[in-house]
Order: C-alpha cells, then structure tokens, then sequence
C-alpha cells in the first residue's frame, strides 16, 4: 500500500508540470504588454519595468520558468496587481469557505447520489427508477445559477428561512451546497445506477444468490461493494466539476470563496492572481485524484494488492 | 492409444433403476419464457427431468438448446435472469422429505433452500467469484447463513472446504483474493462454496468448459469423488459427448428447449435413437480412432462415402522456424521498470512443408498461439529467423512483408469477430486482394464469387453482412478470405473451437478437402486432440513456450515419449463410457507460470531423436540430462 | 474625485435622515456591490473603499450629508489671494486608533507620504501641486503650492489625503491597508476577503457618537441577493438599490427606499480627434439622436435626470444649459450633412456589468435608428485600462464612443471637467478619453483654477460649461438618482450624491 | 458466444440500432423536440413573430400575453422571439464547440490509442492536464486570454470538450486495436492509414455520437454559466444565459425575464441528454456519463 501510494504520488509529477507549464505560458500567452496591464495608468517606464520584474516577465523564457518554479515552490505567487496584497494572502482567505463548500456539496451529493441509485437500481423499471431517474436526468439539465437564484426567492426571500448567502454556520451552507452539488448529485445517481445494474448482471452476483445470501446483503455486499469501485473514480472527476461550478455559484451565494475571486481577478486581468488560482485548482483536483486513487484501490483490492 | 482400452470394472457405471430411488427432483412439463425487446421468447418446452439420489444426470446439448436456463429455472435464479417459468412443476425433496414444487415457491423459501439444498457450480470461474471478498469469506458466508455458525467456524469450515477440494496450503488460501488464483483454483473455489452446505442437489452447468483439459480431468474427478462421498444428486450440464461419457449415469439430450431423448449412458452411446443424438455423437471426433492411420483422413459425412486419408506432402519446406523467442517485458510504475518476462515462445525450432499440417498442441499459455502470431508478426520475436520458402523473413522490409503477407494467412479462433461487422462479406474477401493489389475492377468480383465458391457459400453472400451468417459460414469466409490471397501456408489458430461439434467437422473437412486441391501447408493451432489426430501429418506438443515432442501424428499421440505429452493424452476425455479414466492417474498440480523474473531465464531443452522424425526435449536434472 | 469603476456607482441618493429612536443598538450591516481591494485611502481609486475607509479615517475636511465641505480634523483654514498658500488650524486632543496624538507632524508626514512618487500612490495627483509642506506649530500647517490651485481646500476632503497613523506606516510600511489605524468613529476589527468589520471608537472626538457597537460591510456582487439580504433583515442598508428592484422594495412595509440626486453624469464619449467624429455634425446629430427621458425611464426604471449640463447640477459651480432636445429628423439631416445620409458603422465601448450593458444596448437602439450602426463591446476592467486610460498619445486611441459616468468627489467643478475636457489632461496624464481640446474651455478651466475667489472661480465655471456644450463632445445622458434601501429601523446613513456613504451617525432602533 | 449476444446478431448494427431506439419512447420525442428547437432556430425570421432586436419603450417588462407569449423585456423586445433567435447562438455554441472538440479529439484519441508508446503518453498526459482544470475555469482562462465573446466562449468550450472526446476515442481504439478483425486485416498486411480509417474510426462512432449529443448539453450550459458571469455572449445577442444574466436583477419585480430563458436552456439540455441516453442505450450499453 506505502509503494502504491509512493508510486501514485510521483505519478502526478508530470502532471504538475504540464500544469506549471500551462499557467507560466498563460500570461505570456496574452496579447499585448501584461506589465502594462498591470502597472496601470499612472505608471511611468520604470514603473513597468518593475513589475516586468516583479511578474517574472524578464529574460530569457527558461531563465524565467526555472525562476517562476523556484518562487512557486517557496510559496511566492506575487502580488496582486489589485490590492497590491501578497497573493498567497488574497487565496490563503478564500481557501476554507471554497474547500468546505466543495465538501459540502459533495457530501450530500454522494449521499443522495448512491442512495438514488441504489434504490434506481434495484428497483429497476418500476415507478422508484423512474422517479429517480427523472430527478438525476433534471438535475443535470438544470443550469446552477438558475437554480441558485430560484432557490434564494423560496427560501430566503418568500420563506425567510434561510440567509441568501455569504459564508458562516450551517445556515448558510444549505442553498449553496445544494445548488453546488445537484449536478453532481444527479450524475453520480445515474453513474451508480448504471454501474450498479451492471454489476448485478455479474456472474458472482448469481453466485450469490446461488448460495442463499439474502437479496439485502446480495445489493449492499456483493453488489455495491463492487458498483462502488467506478463510482469512487467518478466522484473524483466530478470534484473538478464542482472546484469550476463554485466559480459560478460563488456569484449566486455572495461566497467569499476562490470562484469570486477568479472571477474579479479576470475581470480586472488580475494575472499574478489568475495564474496562482488556476495552479491552485489544478492542485486541488490533482490531491483529490490522488485520494480517489487511494480509496479506488482500497475498495479494489486487485489494485492494493499488486 | 491402444493401451487405453481397457472396460473399467471399479466403479459401475450405471445407477440404480429409477423406480428403486426416491426421486430428489421431479421436473415435469417445465415451460421457460423471456421477455425480450422483441416479446416473449419460450426457451424451454415442456421438459421432463428426474434426479435420484447419488445419481449423475448429464443434460447435453449444443448452445441455444435451453440446458442452462433448465437449471436456473430449478433454483429459480432464473428470476433474477429476465426469464419466468410459465408452466410445469419442479418436485423437490427436501432433507426432511417434505415435498416442495420449487415452480411456486416463495422467493424467501427459495432462498433458504439455495445451498443447503441445491447448490450450483457455474462455468465460468474467471467472473463467479466476488473480486473484493477473501475466498475465506465467500465460502464462510454460506456456511454461516445457512447453519448459523459464527465467523471463527465459518472459517474454520471454509478452511475444511478448501482442504475437501485438494487446494494445497489452504490457511493461507483463506486471506487471498480471486484474482491471486488460477482458473483451475478458481473452480475448486467454487465447488468448495456450493458444497459447504452439504446440498442434496448439485448443478454443475458446464463447469469444465474454460478449463484446460488436465485441469478439467481434475475437476471431473474432484466432483465425482464429492458426489460420492455426499450422495448428492448430481445434474451435469455439457455440450462435451466425452466429459458425458466421462460423468453420466443417465443422459437427456436437449435441442431447442425440448428433450429429444433420454436414457442410460451406455444405451445412449450405443444405441442412439434420435437422428439429433446420432449426428451429435457422429461428430464427436473419437480420440484414438485413427492409431492405425498414418495420413490424415476426414471426418465421415452421414450418408456420404467413407472418406479416404489424403496423402499431400512433398519434401519441399515452406517455412522454416529457427530458434524462434518471443517474450513479453512486463513493466510496472512510472518509470516502466522491468519486473517481468513472459517466456511465452522460447527457442522454438520447426519446417513445415509443401502440402502438410502441423498440428501445434499444448494448453492455453503455452505459447502455440504465440508461436502462430510471431510468425505472422502480429507479435514482434525477439529471437531467431523464419524462412518463406526459402526467403528470410526474419526481419521485415518494404520488400519482403508483402511477400510474408500474402504467402501466410491466419484463420482466428473466433468466427463471430474476426468480420468486421461493418463491412459486406464481399469486402473482407477481397481486402486481401485490393491490399496486395492483386486484382483490378471486375476481376476482383469474380475472384470473390470464387473463393466464396472454394468455400461452399452461396455467392449471393457477397453483399451479405456478417450478421446474417451462422458460426460456421463465417468461419468459411475467413477462409475463403485467408485463401483470396494465393497462400502457401495458413495458420488456423483454434479455427474449429468454437463451432458446435457439428459445424466443426464440416469445417475441418473443409480445410483438409481445400489441402488436397490447393497443396496449402497448414499449421494447426489446437488443444482439441481429437481433431488433431484428424488432420495433422506431424503434432508438436508444446510447454512453457517450448516444444517439448514433435513428431508423426501417430508416434506422437500413439507412442507419447515426454511425461507432458503423456499427461495431456491421459486427461482428454473418451466418448466412451466404458473408457472412464477415474483410474487413469492424474497428479492435482498445477502448470508454473511462464512469467519468470527478468534474470531468470528458462533453459531451452534440446531435443533429442527417439523415432524416426520424432523428437523429445531432454530436460535437466540433477545437473544430468 | 473618482475614475468610477462604472459598476461601482449604478445609482445614487442623498439620505433624508429617516431618523428613529435608538434602542438596545447594535451591530450594523451594510450590503455593498464588490470587494474593496484594500484599504490605503492613498491608493484608493473606487468609491466603495473610500466609503469604507470613512469609518477609520478622516481628512482636515469633510463633507456633511449635504455634501458640504465641513471642518473635519481642521478647525478652520486660511487661503491666499492667489490660491498659492493655506493654512490649516488643527483640532486638538485628537488620538489615533494606537494612541498616537493627532498634530501637525502627522498631517506632514501623510501628505509627504501621499506626495512622494516613490511610493507610487494612485492619489498623488491630490497633492502634486504641494511645493512643500511646513509644520508651523503643534496645531498648525501651512501648505504652500508650486502653482495656484482654488479647489486645495476641496482636494483636504478627499479620501486620498486621509490622515493615517503614523506610527502605524511606520509599523506596517506597504500593509498599511490591511491594518488601517485612523482617528475615524469605527476602529478597525476584521477584513476577511468580503467582509469588513468596524468597531465603535469609545475616543472618539466628536461626543455622542457612533450610536452603533458595530458595523460590518459585506460584499454581494448579486443585486438580487442583495436586495434579498435586506428583505430577509440580513442587512439594514443596502446600496446601490437596483433601480428596478425600486417597486419591491417600496411594497415591502419594513423598507425605506432612498431616492435623492447624485453627482454621478452619464454620458458617451467621442473621439474628437477621429472620424466621423471630428465633425461637430455628427456629435450634434448624435446628441439628437437620444431620447433622454426614455434613457432614464429604459436604463434606470426612471432613476436617472437627462443632464443639462456638462456636471451634475450638485457640483459647485453648475451652470444650468438645458436638455439637449430629442430630433431624430434633425439628426439625420446634419449627419446627411456631415456626408453621412446612410449613417456610419462605430464601436461603442464601456463596462461589464449588467446596468451598463443595458445602457449600451439601448444607445446602439437609438443610434440605429438614424443609421449609425453600433457594435457594442463590453471591457473588462483591466482591458479598459489599457485601451483607454493607457494610451499613449492621441494618435494611438482606438476608441471610438465609451459609455462611461464619471463622479466628482471633490464636489467641486473643477474634477468635474478638468480630468475630462481640458486639453492637457489626455491619457495617460488623466482621463479626457474625449480627446476633446478647445482654447476657450481651456482658460476658462484654467481661470478657475487661478483663484480661490468663489466669484471669479463661478464665472469661469460658466463659460467653460457654456463652451462644453456647444462642442458637444460627449453625447449626454443623465445623472444618476441615488438609490438605496434600507431598514425603516435604522437613520443616521447618509448618502452622498458622489456614490459614498457616510455612517458616522448610524443608530439602530 | 451467449445465446444474447447471437440473437443480436441476427439484425444488422443499423436496424438492430434503429429497433432498440425507436422501441424507447423518450428518446425518440426528445430527438423530436430538439429537430424542432433547430428548425425554430434554423427558420427564426419566418418563425419569430417579433425582430428579436426591435425596442419598444412603451410596452417594456410587460407580462406573458397573448400577442407577446413570453412577455416583454427591459427594452420592450418581445422575449419569445428572441428566445427562437437566441436558440441560433445557444446551439451553435453547443454544436460547433462539441464539433471542433469532437473532431480533434477523435484525431488524438486515434492517433494515440493506435501507436501508443510516447505519442500516446504525451497525448494522454496533455488531457490529464486538460482535464486536471475543470471546465469552466479552462473556459475561464481561455476567455482570459483572448477576451470575452461567443467565438472565444466556442473556442474555450471545444479546447475542455476535446480531452473527453480524446480519451473516449483512445479506448475504444485500444479496444478495437485488439479485436480479432482488426488483426486479422493487419496480418494480411493492410497498412496503418487504410486500417485506421476502415477499421477502427467506424468502430470508434458509436461512442462519439453518444458522447457528441451528451456534450452538446453540456455545452450550452456552460456557455451559459459564462455568460451569466459576465464572460459570454455579448449584447444584443440574445444567446439564452445571456438572457437569463441580464433578467436576474428583475427577479421578483418580472419574473418572465428568467422563466423563459431558463426553461429554454433546461428543455434544450434536457432534450439533449435524453437523446444520449436513448443513443447510448441503443449504440452501446457499456458508455457511461
């Protein structure tokens, strides 16, 4: 288990430097001067020039990426060209609210999504699957922030019972974990549903039955045991789509989370921002794929064991 | 193969009357439906079976013939299977003789009666056991289920099983998963889980079926041993005549969904009455039947003339494999470190000449497919040299492939996917033609009717899809395709195994009748013994990706000289009843693996003259060979 | 005095003190628009942080609800004729936030501060004018300019020269604006990503004040949900109200909805140096073209006045020209005029956020329907400053029509023409995107500035606002009404006509 | 070989897909319903009883009626038939975004499935990298770079489209790689181009045509999402989220400004993935979302 996790680790190695490569590239990719953009309207040669140094844009581009790498790794992302704060310090505050609205939304996702699904797939065909399935097949549809929008005129603005947003206790992580996590919700319904009916179609599954196991424990041993192993991947995937759904539904909530501040750093071409939120996303579904990968071979004991 | 017929005496072979035995099962007018997409599908018609205790029923028939929904419907896992019994009654009695129709029994009940009961073996031992549970546990859980035993006796039983089905080393087996296992082990599993509740009724449905055939000898023995011991009534689902001969005490014979006959063993291999069961047995190629013949000679069509051995070989070689190995690297991690070598062709040295066949045997991971594919280059050797005809084809170039690629042809085991769905029958023929640019315009049409005549399809099949054929029409059309490019030499690799016995000796016959017109060498790819003894001129028997025996047909298989080659003629089951092997002395070990660590490698046996063109591999011992 | 970030002023109003009796008070909170940035009023550039930075901060001057210039940190000054001195008397016993005393030192060290281009604050132009800065005694300053500059005392008021502790720069150098230590009503608590908390100033200089423990800013970009904060009792003040929320909130019998003027104008403006708009015709026949009162009614649910001047009239100095009259036949008779019968095809350039774009939209609807055909482009902020406070030289401007508003903060008519119409203030010295240049309204801005004589200073006002006009070198739109909501249980916040909001006197019933 | 997989085979690939399809009735009317949101789109300036563009200052906001099905907008535009227009926009984003990434994914996702080696573990690192951003946030930094609008949205859309299409495709050719037919014609020495072409890409359609419409949703829902943070469709474009982002702020003073355009993209999104569901279960049981 320690080398697999030791041999998964450098795994991402190379993916965390396509991904450093990409966000280094990204803002000398832009068109036209960044430092300009950067430094201003009141800014004078010099001034330019200094954030040209300050943004890493000076040099030759080896020299600079072997640079930019360095002060990555030692946690230097740069200022914003905003606040003028250390950008390390602009995210480090939005981190916790976007990560527990990630996880919050996950939770229930996955608990409503295998509860769904489990229940779809048993009761394959009948009015349970169709029901089930008809919410999973809504909720994918949906678009978020319609729902977000809906669901603070129900809630907070008609039945005043719960705040329209920002971020502080449980109150106000219901609407927007719930407008976060539908989507998911209902794609890991359909995903468990279908690996579930699939897996019962396995010949160990008859084995099962063969010998008399209890058609309860023939759906939560043999059966779900097995389902889970691609819906743990699935979830993994699905953590992506809910770090790039925040974005949006950090708009709806007022979230004071990394999905705002994405949003106000594009807008106002906030690139030593841009580039340090794009990185810390990446990272992010990196570590979660890493965790997946974990939990993957700890359901999958072909995986732990080889 | 002579010494082998002897008439058993040890153990009778038929059962005690019916009429003396209480019947265990009692199926009467069972009616099996399906709701398919396209309505409901009746599969089984009204079938009668009775069992006895510590009797042996074989149900045999070909694929389609409702054998396996027969025995789902029994245990009624046939709900869960999409079918439904929609008439007849299933008489079960139980251990305390109470009489149920298990046609009408609540799910609940049936499911209390599934393993202290009935008890099923399945075929496939690759995917009937949990991949996330120990084996320990999944033989334990029915033991605890069904006597209410807690965990550390659930266990301790498993262990007892596991011992019951001669797995060595069993503590430890316990903790191990299915994937660590083989498919042999895999089987032993899954009787030791179907058994560990001691049923009344075991069915066994083809459980043999996609082992090799010393691992099956195995399993046979193993099951028939148990039944004995546990006086299990025993339903023994096959399409094999040989493992029926091997097994039965009675036999029904079943043809789409219905049973055409049904009678004791003996009787019904020496006495068919129904034509469906004579043509089946007719086409059961009889292992030893050809030890007095030399040459190759074709299967006996019903109602044709008998048929007469063929005599195509001339001293040219056409192929010549020198030193051939091929491995596999197996590497693991970021880094791709080399953990591994599958040895799966090691030295492998042979001619093949003008007009001949030589059949390549051995059981599955042996390397005799490898060997097929290396030289065809759909595997890259590592080692040694091929010649064409006297052309190095060692090494491939702009000038030689088309050479190799049109002089050598490849027949694949599977009929159903070696088509491209896709594309017209007419098209696969003649891809080889437009490739090769052999051909041009009409021409190529009129080739295509040709070889689809060669192979006798009609020639409207030309703008036909794969789909609409049978089994056996396309394997004729990947020969008629293997044949469009003019070759010498086609390799069938397993090109009979998976037609129904019927299919498979007209294809054979084929394949030889088309030797006879064309003077094509074939190397014939194979582990079904019988159909080797049929068509090869020489046999190479083959072992951890080495020849260990090669040599006449008939000197090999009539006069084995290596203990492998021995071991493997032994385990091939006899259609003949009175030529059960329960005596024949077989050993429960299991074949190494050919996957050997990167600084091991195999020595390569030299092989030694014993005959006249008869070669054995003298192995290594104690430092002597 | 600022460059409005167009989505940080959507609407305005003044606050007619709604007061109520103050009871068990307590923690205040205010729905804003956006994040503010930081908090260093020095290199402050939007209207919502300088509103936030006034509850720790406070100038020599301030403004009252009215948006009259007021004594702040100064009790009194005195200018020179020449508008070349001034002298500020300080108020005494006045402590910062740390402790540290309130005196003439403390004002040199911050306007040195602000003045130094090394620190490259965005305010700097507030104090350039500053020859040097003389600490005459404890309670007295004297600033003395390089040239004469009659608005001085207005720039005192500013949010940029804000009076900083300086022991705090000392202490905290650059990361001043995360630790802000003024001598304001509200000591600094917490500024977590989009949430400010301020708390009661128990020293504070001024008896009886704040009434409230706490205040707390927090940002919600969403108006709905904004709006929704104050219905759900969330938030007891919000701004800016959405102008089409106005109904809603009238409806509901808990709210008060604030409706007052502002000094937020509206406009487009036209590359004067370009085709086609180099020819007075066009800009005229433009001009023409726009429904003013329907602009108003359209964009901003009726919260807007069609201008009738080139400055609002609560900047000082107004001078009232009429409302450009609505002529489509006359418009499309000077385009024809101008060599235009079928119109011209142009590009209309502003903001991101929903209330501009609408504005836009509507003035491509108005255009089209005199021919001129208008491709509209919203920039992100960061793109605007480079396609038009960045540019170079005239030569290089790629605008063509910018939709934008402008604000004068100082509330003086000065940095409300100046920055935008005088000759000399072109990108990238300061915002006359227009790239508008006339002799007359030169001097007269000029004239205005050479003197602190009210008198005079009206006169020049006059004629350049006259000459403005006629030039036509924005089309004019309106001015903005303040409109906020708040709780009928809160008094005491005022807003002022410059998009600000002073909660000195916030009490909660 | 089953007994299923046998009776399968009795029909072609195309009848026997047809038959399944058609016995299915949902998917069968969302097919429909989305022929019928194309043709609206297609033929909007016969359809659209409105111009989409035209103002009308005096009947602004004004609620569903009968002669403006959907009410009135802030300008007074009537919001019916800008929805029929905006569906022009709303769908090609979906289909030329789906199309673009589609199509250089299957070249990747051939190209790497079939040589494998160091093509295909650059080409599969490049879409782990690909995928390691989510969607939006890849859209975002696209739009970052070249600006807001519904080319780059397009664009941005297709580059986070193209890694799903690629690794859909590498599979399936992998699979395909190893099936007997295929080696069958490479053992009578068809070469790569043809073999590819003949063999593997129809093999691989199944997969994508599935995947095209499911992404296709997807698609305009994203674009969506980008517009209504700002960084989508531009006015006066009458794209659907654009729609909806400008109608937020009425919420609760003239619902209809979201309701319409919100259904519009529900229904549209909806319709899509029933149509994938009805393809994948029809095409290829083994696909999963």
């Amino acid at each position: 288990m320690l080398v697999f996790l030791i041999r998964r680790l450098v795994g991402t190695v190379p993916v965390l430097v396509a991904v450093s490569i990409f966000v280094f590239g990204f803002v000398r990719l832009l068109p036209g001067d960044p430092a300009r953009l950067v430094a201003g309207p009141d800014a004078t040669a010099q001034d330019v020039a200094a954030v040209r140094i300050e943004l890493g844009l000076d040099g030759p581009l080896l020299q600079q990426y072997v640079r930019y790498m360095g002060q990555t790794l030692r946690g230097e992302l740069g200022r914003s060209a905003k606040t003028r704060q250390p950008v390390a310090h602009e995210i480090g505050a939005r981190f916790m609210p976007t990560l527990w609205l990630t996880v919050a939304a996950m939770a229930w996702a996955l608990a409503f999504g295998l509860l769904v699904g489990v229940i779809s797939g048993v009761r394959r065909g009948r009015w349970q699957d169709h029901a089930g399935m008809v919410m999973a097949i809504s909720g994918i549809s949906f678009p978020s922030f319609w729902l977000g929008l809906l669901l603070i005129d129900l809630f907070s603005v008609r039945l005043g019972w719960l705040p329209t947003g920002g971020y502080g206790d449980w109150t106000h992580f219901v609407l927007p974990s719930i407008t976060l996590g539908a989507g998911v919700a209902a794609v890991l319904a359909r995903f468990t549903r279908s690996a579930f009916v699939e897996v019962s179609a396995e010949d160990y599954v008859r084995t099962a039955r063969a010998k008399g196991v209890p058609e309860r424990m023939v759906v939560w041993k043999h059966t779900l045991r097995n389902a889970l192993i691609p819906v743990v991947t699935m979830t993994g995937l699905q953590f992506g789509f809910l770090l790039g759904g925040s974005i949006v539904v950090e708009t709806v909530f007022s979230w004071p989370g990394l999905g705002r501040l994405l949003i106000d750093s594009v807008s106002f071409r906030d690139y030593p921002v841009i580039q340090a939120e794009i990185l810390l996303f990446s990272l992010e579904f990196v570590l979660i794929n890493l965790i997946v990968d974990v939990l993957y071979a700890f359901v999958n004991p072909e995986i732990r064991l080889k | 193969m002579r010494t082998l017929r002897i008439v058993h005496l040890l153990y009778p072979t038929s059962a005690a009357p019916l009429s003396q035995t209480q019947a265990l099962l009692d199926v009467q007018g069972l009616r099996v439906t399906f709701d398919t997409d396209r309505g409901p599908a009746t599969v089984v018609h009204g079938l009668d079976l009775r069992v006895s205790a510590g009797e042996t029923v074989a149900v045999v028939g070909e694929s389609g013939s409702g054998k396996s929904v027969t025995a789902l419907a029994i245990t009624r896992l046939i709900d869960y299977a999409g079918g439904r019994i929609t008439g007849g009654r299933i008489g079960f009695t139980d251990r305390a003789g109470v009489l149920h129709d298990l046609a009408t029994e609540t799910p609940e009940a049936m499911r209390r009666m599934r393993g202290p009961e009935i008890a099923m073996v399945f075929q496939e031992p690759m995917t009937s056991l949990n991949p996330v549970l120990r084996i320990g546990d999944q033989i334990a859980e029915a033991v605890m289920l069904h006597q209410g035993v807690g965990q550390a006796e659930g266990r301790a039983e498993a262990k007892r099983m596991l011992d019951r089905v001669r797995i060595p080393e069993s503590a430890s087996q316990l903790d191990r998963y299915p994937f660590q296992l083989s498919g042999g082990m895999r089987q032993r599993v899954m009787i030791a889980i179907a058994l560990s509740c001691r049923p009344r009724l075991l069915i066994a449905d083809e459980p043999t079926t996609a082992l090799d055939v010393t691992v099956q000898a195995q399993v046979l023995r193993l099951i028939a041993s148990l039944q004995r011991e546990l006086e299990m009534g025993l339903i023994f689902i096959t399409h094999d005549m040989g493992v029926v001969a091997e097994v039965a005490d009675r036999v029904v014979v079943m043809r789409n969904g219905e049973k055409v006959e049904e009678g004791d063993v003996q009787r019904i291999f020496d006495a068919p009455e129904h034509p469906y069961t004579r043509a089946l047995l007719a086409a059961v190629p009889l292992l030893g039947s050809l030890a007095d013949q030399k040459l190759p000679v074709p299967f006996p069509v019903p109602d044709g003339p008998p048929p007469r051995p063929q005599d195509t070989v001339t001293d040219q070689p056409v192929l010549e494999v020198r030193d051939l190995v091929t491995r596999f690297d197996v590497r693991r991690g970021l880094f791709g470190r080399l953990v591994g070598r599958i040895h799966a062709v090691e030295g492998v040295s042979f001619d093949l000449r003008h007009g001949e066949t030589l059949a390549v045997v051995g059981e599955s991971g042996c390397g005799k497919s490898t060997t097929g594919r290396s030289i065809i280059r759909l595997e890259q050797p590592v080692g040694g040299t091929i010649r064409l005809a006297g052309l190095d084809v060692t090494r491939l170039n702009r000038s030689n492939e088309p050479l190799l690629r049109r002089a050598v042809q490849f027949v694949f085991q599977d009929p159903f996917a070696s088509l491209d769905p896709r594309l017209t029958i007419g098209f696969s023929i003649a891809e080889p033609i437009h490739t090769h640019r052999l051909l041009q315009g009409p021409a190529v049409e009129q080739r295509v009717r040709e070889l689809l005549q060669q192979v006798d399809l009609p020639v409207e099949h030309i703008w036909r899809y794969p789909h609409e054929l049978s089994g056996g029409q396309r394997q004729r059309v990947c020969i008629a395709r293997a044949l469009a490019s003019e070759p010498q030499v086609i390799i069938a690799d397993e090109a009979v195994a998976a037609l129904d016995v019927s299919i498979r000796a007209q294809v054979v016959n084929l394949l030889m009748d088309l030797q006879a017109r064309l003077g094509v060498a074939f190397l014939f790819i194979s582990h079904d013994m019988a159909v080797v003894e049929r068509v090869a001129h020489r046999v190479a028997v083959m072992y951890l990706g080495q020849i260990v025996e090669i040599g006449p047909r008939q000197a090999v298989m009539g006069d084995p000289r290596h203990a492998y080659t021995k071991r493997l003629l032994a385990a091939v089951p006899v259609p003949d009843p009175r030529r059960r092997a329960y005596a024949r002395d077989l050993d429960d070990s299991e074949v190494p693996s050919p996957l050997r660590a990167p600084s091991d490698m195999p020595t390569v046996a030299p092989l030694v003259q014993v005959g006249p063109d008869h070669y054995v591999a003298r192995h290594h011992v104690g430092g002597l060979y | 005095m600022t460059r409005l970030l167009p989505r940080l002023v959507l609407s305005a109003a003044l606050a007619a003190a709604s007061a109520a009796p103050a009871l068990a008070a307590k923690d205040l909170v205010i729905g804003v628009e956006a994040n503010m940035p930081h908090l260093d009023p020095a290199n402050t550039n939007d209207t919502l942080s300088q509103t936030a930075e006034r509850l720790m901060y406070q100038g020599l001057m301030g403004f009252d609800k009215d948006m009259k210039l007021i004594p702040a940190l100064a009790e009194k000054y005195e200018a020179s004729e020449d508008a070349k001195e001034f002298v500020f008397h300080l108020r005494r016993g006045v402590k910062f936030h740390d402790g540290t005393p309130f005196n003439a030192a403390a004002v040199k060290t911050n306007i040195d501060r602000v003045a130094n281009p090394d620190n490259r604050l965005s305010r700097r132009s507030l104090v350039s004018m500053i020859a040097h800065t003389d600490v005459v005694d404890e309670y007295t300053v004297k600033f003395v300019l390089s040239s004469p500059f009659g608005a001085f005392v207005n720039n005192m008021a500013h949010p940029g020269t804000f009076m900083i502790s300086p022991k705090a720069l000392a202490e905290y150098g650059k990361d001043i604006a995360t630790h802000p230590t003024g001598t304001g009503p509200y000591k600094f608590v917490s500024f977590a990503t989009d949430t400010l908390k301020v708390v009661k100033n128990p020293d504070y200089w001024r008896p009886g004040v704040p009434k409230v423990d706490t205040v707390t800013f927090r940002a919600v970009p969403e108006s709905g949900s904004r709006f929704a904060m104050l219905q759900t009792g969330e938030a007891q003040f919000i701004y800016p109200l959405p102008a089409e929320l106005v109904k809603a909130a009238q409806a509901n019998p808990n709210l008060a909805v604030i409706n007052a003027p502002s000094i937020v104008a509206r406009y487009v403006a036209m590359n004067n140096m370009k085709k086609p708009f180099d020819d007075i015709r066009v800009r005229q026949a433009l001009n023409y073209a726009i429904d003013k009162n329907a602009y108003g009614r359209i964009v901003f649910s009726g919260y807007s006045t069609p201008m009738d001047a080139p400055i609002p009239s609560d900047l000082g100095f107004y001078s009232k020209q009429g409302v450009w009259p609505y002529d489509p036949a006359k418009a499309k008779a000077l385009l024809a005029e101008a060599g235009y019968p079928n119109g011209f095809e142009t590009e209309l350039w502003g903001g991101t956020s929903t209330a501009v774009k609408r504005g836009m939209e509507f003035i491509q609807q108005q255009l089209a329907a005199v021919g001129v055909k208008v491709t509209v482009a919203p920039l992100e902020a960061g793109v605007a400053t480079a396609k038009l406070w960045n540019v170079q030289s005239p030569a290089d401007a790629t605008m063509q029509m910018n939709y934008g508003g402008w604000s004068s903060s100082t509330g003086d008519a000065d940095w409300g023409l100046r920055p935008l119409l005088y000759s000399k203030s072109f990108p990238p010295n300061l915002f006359n995107i227009a790239y508008y240049s006339s002799p007359v309204t030169d001097r007269a801005i000029e004239a205005g500035l050479a003197t602190a004589d009210p008198a005079k200073r009206a006169v020049a006002y006059k004629e350049a606002q006259a000459q403005v006009w006629k030039d036509a070198p924005w089309i004019f739109l309106g001015v903005d009404r303040l409109l906020a909501g708040q709780s009928k249980k809160l008094s005491g916040v005022y807003y002022l006509p410059d998009g600000g909001v002073l909660t000195e006197d916030a009490a909660l019933d | 070989m089953s007994a299923a997989a046998k009776a399968a085979g009795v029909q072609s690939p195309l009848s026997e897909f047809w038959r399944r399809f058609r016995r299915k009735r949902i998917p069968l009317v969302a097919g429909g319903a989305i022929l019928l949101i194309i043709l609206a789109a297609v033929f909007a300036p016969w359809i659209a009883p409105f111009d989409p563009a035209a103002p009308d200052y005096e009947n602004v906001l004004a609620g569903p009626s009968l002669l403006h099905l959907a009410g009135t907008d802030v300008f007074g535009r009537d919001i019916f038939s800008r929805i029929i227009w905006g569906g022009r926009v709303s769908l090609s984003v979906g289909f030329v975004s789906v199309f673009l990434g589609g199509f250089a994914g299957v070249a990747l996702g051939l190209v790497s499935g079939f040589f494998g080696g160091w093509v295909d573990t650059a080409a599969m690192r490049f879409c782990d990298v690909l995928l390691a951003f989510p969607g939006i946030l890849l859209a975002i930094a696209v739009v970052a770079v070249l600006g807001p609008g519904i080319s780059n949205v397009i664009y941005a859309i297709a580059v986070f489209s193209m890694p799903v299409f690629a690794r859909l495709v590498r599979g399936s050719t992998l699979g395909l790689k190893q099936t007997v037919y295929v080696q069958a014609s490479r053992s009578i020495g068809v070469r790569r181009f043809p073999l590819v072409m003949r063999h593997i890409l129809p093999g691989t359609l199944p997969g994508v045509i599935v995947y095209l419409s499911l992404r296709v949703g997807t698609s305009i829902l994203t674009a969506a999402a980008l517009s209504f943070i700002g960084l989508g469709a531009q006015p006066p474009s009458a794209e659907w989220g654009a729609m909806l982002a400008d109608g937020r702020s009425y919420l609760g003073v003239a619902d209809h400004l979201t309701l319409f355009p919100g259904i519009a993209i529900f229904v549209t999104v909806l319709a899509f993935n029933l149509l994938g569901d009805g393809l994948r279960d029809a095409l290829d049981q083994k696909l999963r979302t």
